[in-house]
């Protein structure tokens, strides 16, 4: 890993390359009330004062909806286009926050488990993660009780920690990485000397012991808490789409005439349709039955099955939860 | 509380005992009727039949000034008055395309959500309610009420009482004490259209009128219009020599009527004004 | 995958002229999950129908579009043929590409290809077709008549000589309505009592109808084939067994000072009453209201004096249910109620009455026993006026249409006048004269001329009271408008003809609509006129609107052959094009969430709530449910369907969707 | 001890109701709070701060259980009860109405009936930013408002957070989950969305209570809520239904109703 | 999606408009009915769709109708106090002010959707209905604002 400095020209100037070399860039920008993602060309646009975006970046290697194949028929014969790997552009996501960059590991993880998802992994290479350390945080983060920090570098592919003053430390840690910072290798200069970065970083308190949340849901099961916790819950999707780990997608035929395409769209564990059999039977009936599969499946069966976490207490779902559903809160309260 | 006036010329001139009794009866139930500024003939007599257009935009006028000046209501105690401004105020309420040429006739803005009350109407809604507490001198005589034919006519626009057989001031007349007597000539004409022009005629159309009401032993006859009044009781010599007897039955707008029972002095209610002395006994 | 077979149809030259229908084949065939496509000159005759059966049969196909002329001309056809072959009738469908292509585009491509994207849209609607059923709705083959007047009476005597039952219900102590009312009948003047009561003795005596007097209707459900209604029988304190008729008890009644309803005011009556001479049942019944007994709790004279102790004062009012598969709705009309008319002096004046009431004067076995006399002092009135148009055509009195009756009955009345006083001066002020009908003008010409009975045009302004005369002021429009004053003996009033007061309340105990007047709205003005909008209840007579007897008596067996023709059959069979709420498995049973707004938007009050209910009988879920009985298919509901839970057999959703995109895709 | 948090406590204790359906703190904001011990009404909050639409919950059998439940309820609330009772989804012997008055005095309603009196007399105001918003769309010209709805709707991802929230969305499957004919794209697309935001506008035609829940609860904070208050507008200027004396719009009619499009 | 391009690509030659017609089965559909038998000649740009009743249509369809490309709508039925069923058409005339509202509020250009009553009498009317209303279609040219929206899929403009 290489660490470099940059000042503030430098950054103007590497931003430019990157827009000139034909990378769609992703980054946070100041809406009407919320910041989110929105692709820039300029470093102007990207929104400065944040704790965290509404949304994650997530749909930059799995879209809201995106097309699997197409077909067309003429006459009584049809033929069939494959997922159209060229069509997926270069992408830079700029100041995505330590917590996203760790979710892209776990979506990682879900969409090469049994079966390596092409359309997944050919977004995936083509896109670099520059992750921003962070200065800040509010009562929703909760990365450190999940193996992760405001300074965590896993799934980076470059770590820039703003430092006082203009400049900003610029921790190079992928092939990736060291491609996006030669497109303008002069703006950066060798560090005079070694910077602690832990300084500049947010100081996130660590609610909960991670190891005992899982204990105690190893076998909380059937535990009353799952329906204590979730009789406020509204069953919306808004937790899920929010969030940069959750996976959950349905498979759809949009057909119009002779052309058509199937399409793979997000979808939740929280809606009631989700496990709703043809029968009429729903093996998850309930909401609590939904929210415990919610937190079961973040925190035992995804490091159970893919050694990864489903969390990276970025603490979305709470801030965009009409009832504040509160996941902080209620795990802390299962550590209990 | 203060309510839109819109006098009209006759109470202006012919009438101002008329005037005079509306607005001292207001005064007694702690209504200030406020005249409009700067207000125009309604056109009743000619103007209607002679031009239309000039006819509509008159009370158009009238009507877009009442709106300006922040009336919700006004009170139009003339019945020729209320007849037209209602008549008007339909008439351009069925057809826009006349309204947007009127407007563009009058220069004003003109919504036409203005309330036409007439006396009896703004009897009803702002007196009536504490009229019986305030009568000090029950008005005992049987009197005939004399509606003429602009206050109930045309029924379909001014959709006020009964329009063959009209009640409300018979109410109002035993409100104060009065035996209202039925009789036959209730909406007849009085002839007022010829009030200058043919007094014989007058003679006549409200001979008969005064005779029924004589005949069914009225003692006075109680009328909501300049016209109606003027003609019944200016035009009494015309009306002897019809009948060939004299009749001394006295006419009495309806706010002098109740003005007298609730104890205001008839020089307020200007009936010294009146042709025919008033001499009821009690 | 369906098999779905294309015939195109040349009608001659109707279609092939503009239309290449051999290209319309061809692109046919392109289409998917097309099995079979074919063009052919003539469709419609044998050879191509067995073409299309054959191709059902030897192709096996599931569904079946023919390209031809406009379905509402051979769809039936076609969907026998398919019948025939045995497939369901409801799997095929016509492609209009004659009305709405060939005959009204030039010949060319655009036109061809517009017939290839019709029958495109109707292939991809017929694969979502479903084979339906007829439906079958039994019928109770018992008919209910409300209301015994002389519709009432045509109705159920039509009905019940077709060898149906009939229940004929009637509110009054006889059966007999206005006309038993009336002294003479225009334009015949034939005496209305002769030709009717051997009619209400018929009813009486028919083996086919239950007669009820003195008894309403409480409530009606169910439909069409399938009524329950419950009768309210009051109690007419007298053991009907027993009583002869004798008439004994309404002699010694002391309570004599009634106003008789029959006689319209004119006559009185006692509190135990036979209405009327000629009534059916010819039984008195007594006046809760007016009796002594009753009121004061002693009396009972009646008892005392009835031979056959017929008199039961505890008797009470019964409620009756029967079933029924049809009703007709005889309810008859009102007169126009007195204080319509202050400016006539109505009700102040003795002498100022309504033709009803003129009516009961000309009658012989009327108050004054037919002859003319008026009833503020017995008088023979030597003059007498008529004012037609009393309420009627008069939009100040609130009523915009015309009685239709009172011109006729107006020239009558002054007819029977002249006739009875001799010498008597008769005068009718009239707007128009209305008498469209056989032999009336006529009629009204020989009062005008030969019993010279004064017509003035004119409207009446006033009626007053003057020395014993009513003054009455009215203008003559013929001389000019001049003022006509008469000093007249007695006025009529031909009053307006209105509906009876409790249309409104019976109108929506039946389900059944009226119009603002409270007539009760016939299904459709030119076409259904005897029927209303709920499948089963026919009108007839003056509860629809004014008419008069001629015009009841035929809309009355108009009714009955309705009621005879639904009740002709083993059951009654209607095209399934109707509206149904989806059934899903449990723990949904429905996706109906029972909001019932297609309730509040159903013309025909077809859907009912349905409860459903586990093992135990708990409720569960209330959802909605069509009655086939009762939809008549226009699909409103389906529209309204918040959650798509309603839709309509043959105009399905999934149907018409395809057919949109279909018609916009290639 | 607020008067509410008496009032609960006696209802529980002497077991007229099985819960109480209010608010209580939660993090940085108030949140819905079902109180079934009598230990806990002291969580029990009611202030300006408690926006959330509770009348959502009364018709999800399974979480109201068997016996009688009290729900503290907020004017849009009982807005919402109001329509609930008018499409029959209320049964009038399950709930216990409360209410508390600005001055914190709890209003405990016998019935339905006495909370639509209670309602009668409030007059529903529209927030005047929302109206600002309106009323500029309305000055925009027709390319204008597409674009802008273009732009707002397109990002929605379809959580279905707005139909959660909503009292009266209470279908047991929703229009968007039919499929047979899919009326719907079901995936988040600009067309998917904004038949979707069309739809349930439609829906909600003469039967919106104007309590804001859906936009509240976007996570997008995209302002749906202006089509079901523009729509509001509307029907009270064309039919003079507001939600107080018209529950369905859409399934009644008046024969004079205006027609000055059709041609 | 094929053909729009074609459309957009050539606006020289003059745009043939695509447009649905829902259409109640008892009055207009026998009006157009009536339209061929009295042989008038109309504008083929028009294809019906059969309903029982106006108050059938669903306003989706007419959404769908627009995702399908079409450029323009017409809805006809039966006059007022003529509907075969009494009061569908009242019920639909409530709906489409409502949805036009609505469209309109959204952006979505409500001059392509032609409301008429057409009786099965007035076969002369249908014909004037299908020629004005291609005619001022074709005057408003395709509806490519809709259609783009209609085909457009994320992933391809991110």
């Amino acid at each position: 890993m290489e660490k470099l400095y940059i000042n503030k020209n430098g950054l103007d100037q590497w931003f430019k390359q990157m827009i000139k070399g034909g990378s769609h860039v992703y980054a946070p920008v100041q809406g009407r009330d919320k910041v989110d993602f929105k692709r820039v060309t300029e470093l102007s646009e990207v929104a400065s004062d944040f704790v965290q975006t509404t949304q994650s970046i997530k749909k930059a290697v799995f879209p809201k909806a995106e097309s699997l194949f197409s077909y067309q028929k003429s006459g009584k014969n049809v033929e069939v286009q494959d997922f159209d790997a060229l069509s997926v552009s270069d992408k830079v996501l700029w100041k995505i926050r330590p917590c996203d960059a760790a979710g892209f590991a776990s979506l990682t993880g879900i969409f090469n488990w049994d079966y390596k998802d092409k359309p997944y992994n050919t977004r995936l290479e083509k896109t670099t993660l520059v992750s921003f350390s962070c200065s800040k945080s509010d009562s929703y983060c909760f990365c450190t009780s999940v193996n992760g920090g405001p300074g965590s570098t896993v799934g980076s592919d470059i770590q820039i920690t703003m430092l006082p003053g203009e400049g900003a430390l610029v921790e190079v840690l992928t092939s990736k990485g060291k491609a996006l910072v030669e497109l303008s290798a002069d703006s950066f200069e060798q560090l005079s000397k070694e910077i602690d970065k832990e300084l500049y970083l947010a100081k996130v308190p660590v609610h909960f012991a991670l190891e005992q949340v899982k204990e105690k849901l190893s076998v909380a099961f059937d535990s009353p808490v799952w329906q204590q916790q979730s009789e406020r819950c509204l069953g919306c999707g808004a937790c899920a789409f929010v969030c940069p780990t959750c996976a959950c997608f349905d498979i759809q035929e949009d057909a119009k005439g002779s052309a058509g395409r199937r399409i793979r769209c997000w979808d939740s564990c929280g809606f009631s349709l989700f496990t709703l059999h043809t029968s009429g039977h729903n093996p998850r009936p309930t909401q609590s039955t939904r929210w415990r599969q919610r937190i079961l499946h973040k925190f035992s069966y995804m490091p159970e099955r893919i050694q990864k976490m489903g969390c990276t207490g970025c603490g979305r779902c709470s801030r965009a939860c009409p009832v504040d559903m509160n996941i902080l809160e209620h795990l802390t309260s299962i550590a209990e | 509380m203060e309510i839109g006036f819109y006098p009209g010329c006759s109470l202006k001139g012919t009438s101002l005992e008329y005037n005079e009794s509306v607005i001292t009866l207001a005064k007694a139930f702690d209504i200030e009727l406020v005249e409009l500024n700067d207000w125009n003939c309604c056109g009743a007599t000619a103007a209607h039949s002679m031009d239309r257009e000039l006819s509509l935009s008159l009370v158009a006028r009238i009507l877009a000034l009442a709106e300006q000046q922040g009336f919700e209501e006004i009170v139009v105690p003339c019945a020729s008055c209320y007849n037209r401004l209602s008549t008007v105020q339909y008439e351009l309420a069925q057809d826009t395309k006349l309204l947007d040429k009127i407007v563009d006739i009058i220069k004003m803005p003109y919504f036409g959500n203005v309330k036409i009350l007439n006396v009896v109407q703004f009897i009803e809604k702002y007196v009536q309610d504490n009229l019986a507490a305030k009568v000090v001198h029950p008005f005992r005589h049987e009197v005939a009420c004399y509606y003429g034919c602009l206050l109930v006519r045309p029924h379909k626009i001014l959709q006020f009482d009964q329009l063959e057989d009209p009640q409300s001031m018979d109410k109002l007349m035993t409100m104060i004490g009065a035996t209202s007597i039925d009789w036959a000539f209730k909406t007849e004409c009085c002839g007022a259209g010829l009030s200058v022009s043919r007094t014989d005629l007058v003679g006549r159309l409200s001979g008969n009128i005064l005779k029924d009401a004589d005949d069914r032993g009225a003692k006075a006859l109680v009328v909501a219009c300049p016209m109606c009044h003027s003609n019944l009781d200016m035009r009494r010599p015309a009306i002897n020599s019809y009948l060939n007897k004299s009749i001394d039955i006295p006419i009495l707008y309806i706010t002098q009527a109740i003005g007298l029972a609730i104890g205001l002095t008839p020089k307020d209610l200007g009936l010294d004004r009146h042709f025919v002395l008033i001499n009821l006994k009690d | 995958m369906s098999k779905i077979g294309v015939f195109i149809c040349h009608c001659g030259e109707n279609i092939s002229a503009t239309v290449d229908c051999q290209r319309v084949a061809e692109e046919a065939l392109k289409i998917e999950e097309v099995e079979y496509a074919i063009d052919y000159k003539y469709m419609c005759s044998d050879p191509g129908q067995t073409l299309i059966k054959q191709a059902i049969k030897e192709k096996g196909l599931d569904g079946v579009v023919v390209a031809a002329c406009s379905p509402r001309m051979h769809e039936p056809t076609f969907r026998r043929a398919c019948s025939e072959a045995g497939l369901n009738p409801y799997l095929c469908e016509i492609a209009n590409i004659r009305e709405h292509c060939s005959w009204v585009h030039e010949k060319g491509d655009a036109t061809t290809q517009k017939a290839v994207d019709i029958v495109k849209s109707l292939v991809a609607k017929v694969k979502y077709n479903k084979p339906l059923t007829p439906i079958e709705v039994p019928v109770t083959k018992k008919a209910l008549v409300i209301g015994g007047g002389i519709a009432g009476i045509q109705a159920s005597l039509d009905i019940a000589n077709c060898g149906h039952k009939v229940i004929l219900v009637e509110k009054e102590p006889s059966i007999g309505g206005h006309m038993s009312q009336l002294s003479e009948t225009f334009p015949t003047l034939d005496c209305s009592q002769c030709i009717l009561t051997p009619r209400m003795v018929e009813v009486a005596q028919h083996p086919n109808i239950t007669l009820y007097t003195y008894a309403e209707v409480e409530h009606l459900e169910g439909f069409i084939g399938n009524f329950k209604a419950s009768i309210r029988l009051k109690a007419k304190s007298i053991d009907e067994k027993l009583c002869t008729g004798c008439g004994l008890c309404t002699t010694k009644c002391p309570n004599k000072k009634i106003s008789s309803e029959f006689n319209a005011g004119l006559g009185l009556r006692t509190a135990i009453y036979v209405p009327f001479p000629q009534a059916v049942p010819n039984k008195p019944v007594i006046d809760k209201e007016h009796c002594t007994y009753y009121q004061k709790g002693k009396c009972r004279l009646c008892e005392k004096t009835c031979p056959t102790g017929a008199i039961s004062f505890d008797q009470e009012d019964r409620i009756i249910t029967e079933e029924i598969g049809a009703v007709v709705v005889t309810t008859g009309f009102d007169v126009l109620k007195p204080n319509y008319f202050p400016e006539y002096g109505f009700g102040k004046y003795k002498d100022v009455i309504t033709g009803l009431q003129f009516e009961r004067l000309a009658s012989a076995s009327g108050p004054t026993l037919g002859e003319i006399r008026r009833p503020s002092d017995g008088a023979i009135p030597k003059k007498i006026v008529f004012i037609a148009c009393a309420g009627s055509r008069d939009p100040a009195k609130g009523i915009h249409y015309c009685s239709k009756i009172c011109c006729m009955y107006t020239a009558k009345h002054a007819m029977l006048y002249q006739h009875k006083v001799h010498g008597g001066e008769s005068y009718v002020f009239y707007m128009d004269i209305r008498a469209a009908g056989k032999n009336y003008d006529e009629f009204v010409r020989r009062a005008i001329e030969e019993d010279g009975v004064n017509y003035i045009r004119g409207r009446v302004a006033r009626v007053y009271e003057k020395e014993g005369k009513l003054i009455v002021k009215g203008v003559d429009t013929l001389l000019g408008a001049t003022p006509v004053e008469i000093e007249a003996d007695m006025v009529v009033l031909a009053t307006a003809s209105v509906a009876n007061k409790g249309a409104e309340e019976l109108a929506q105990k039946l389900h059944i609509s009226y119009d603002p007047y409270k007539f009760f709205a016939e299904a459709h003005p030119k076409l259904k006129p005897v029927e209303t909008n709920t499948a089963g209840i026919y009108l007839a007579g003056a509860c629809q609107a004014p008419k008069d007897i001629p015009e009841t008596v035929g809309m009355a067996s108009g009714a009955a052959v309705k009621v005879a023709a639904l009740f002709s059959q083993k059951d009654l069979v209607r095209e399934p094009l109707v509206a149904v709420v989806n059934r899903t498995t449990p723990p949904l049973f429905s996706t109906c969430v029972g909001c019932f707004m297609c309730q509040t938007a159903c013309p025909y009050h077809a859907i009912e709530a349905e409860e459903i209910k586990d093992r135990n009988g708990n409720v569960l879920k209330t959802v909605a449910k069509v009655n086939p009985g009762l939809c008549q298919g226009c699909g409103t509901c389906v529209a309204f369907c918040r959650s798509k839970s309603i839709d309509i057999q043959g105009y399905s959703n999934e149907q018409v969707y395809a057919e949109v995109a279909a018609l916009l895709n290639d | 001890m607020t008067k509410l948090v008496e009032k609960a406590a006696s209802l529980l204790r002497e077991g007229a109701v099985i819960k109480v359906i209010g608010y209580e703190e939660g993090s940085n904001k108030t949140r819905p709070f079902f109180c079934e011990k009598a230990e806990d009404v002291e969580r029990l909050i009611y202030n300006g701060r408690c926006t959330n639409n509770l009348a959502v919950y009364l018709t999800k059998p399974e979480l109201l259980g068997s016996g009688k439940v009290a729900v503290v309820a907020t004017v849009p609330t009982m807005r919402s009860i109001a329509q609930l009772v008018k499409e029959n989804q209320l049964k009038e012997e399950k709930f216990l109405l409360l209410t508390v008055t600005k001055e914190d005095e709890v209003v405990e309603f016998s019935g339905f009936k006495e909370m639509n009196d209670y309602l009668a007399d409030i007059q529903l105001v529209i927030d005047t930013k929302e109206q600002e918003l309106i009323n500029k769309l309305d000055g925009m010209n027709r390319e204008q408002r597409w674009a802008f709805w273009q732009q707002e709707l397109s990002s929605c991802f379809k959580c279905y957070a707005c139909r959660a929230a909503c009292p009266l969305c209470y279908c047991s499957r929703c229009v968007v989950e039919v499929n047979a004919p899919q009326w719907i794209e079901p995936w988040a697309s600009p067309l998917g969305n904004m038949e979707w935001h069309i739809n349930r506008a439609m829906h909600l035609a003469g039967r919106c209570t104007g309590c804001g829940a859906c936009s509240d609860a976007c996570p997008l904070g995209i302002p749906i809520h202006l089509l079901t208050h523009k729509m509001m507008e509307d029907i009270d200027r064309d039919f003079g239904a507001t939600f107080n004396n018209s529950g369905n719009v859409l399934s009644t009619y008046k024969v004079e109703d205006k027609e000055d499009f059709i041609r | 999606m094929i053909k729009l391009e074609v459309i957009m690509d050539d606006n020289k030659i003059e745009f043939e408009p695509r447009i649905v017609a829902f259409v109640c089965n008892w009055c207009t559909y026998a009006g157009a009915d009536l339209t061929g038998t009295s042989r008038l000649k109309y504008a083929s740009n028009v294809k019906i769709v059969r309903f029982p009743c106006t108050g059938r249509i669903d306003f989706m369809l007419i959404l769908k109708a627009f995702a399908n490309g079409a450029d323009g709508i017409i809805v006809s039925g039966c006059h007022p106090n003529d509907c075969h069923y009494t009061s569908g058409n009242f019920h639909a005339r409530r709906r489409w002010i409502v949805f036009r509202n609505l469209l309109n509020f959204l952006g979505i250009d409500i001059a392509r959707i032609r409301y008429s009553w057409v009786s099965a009498a007035e076969g002369a009317k249908w014909a004037d209905l299908v020629n004005n209303t291609v005619a001022d279609i074709r005057e408003l040219g395709p509806y490519t604002e809709y259609q783009k929206v209609a085909n457009y899929m994320e992933e391809h403009h991110d």
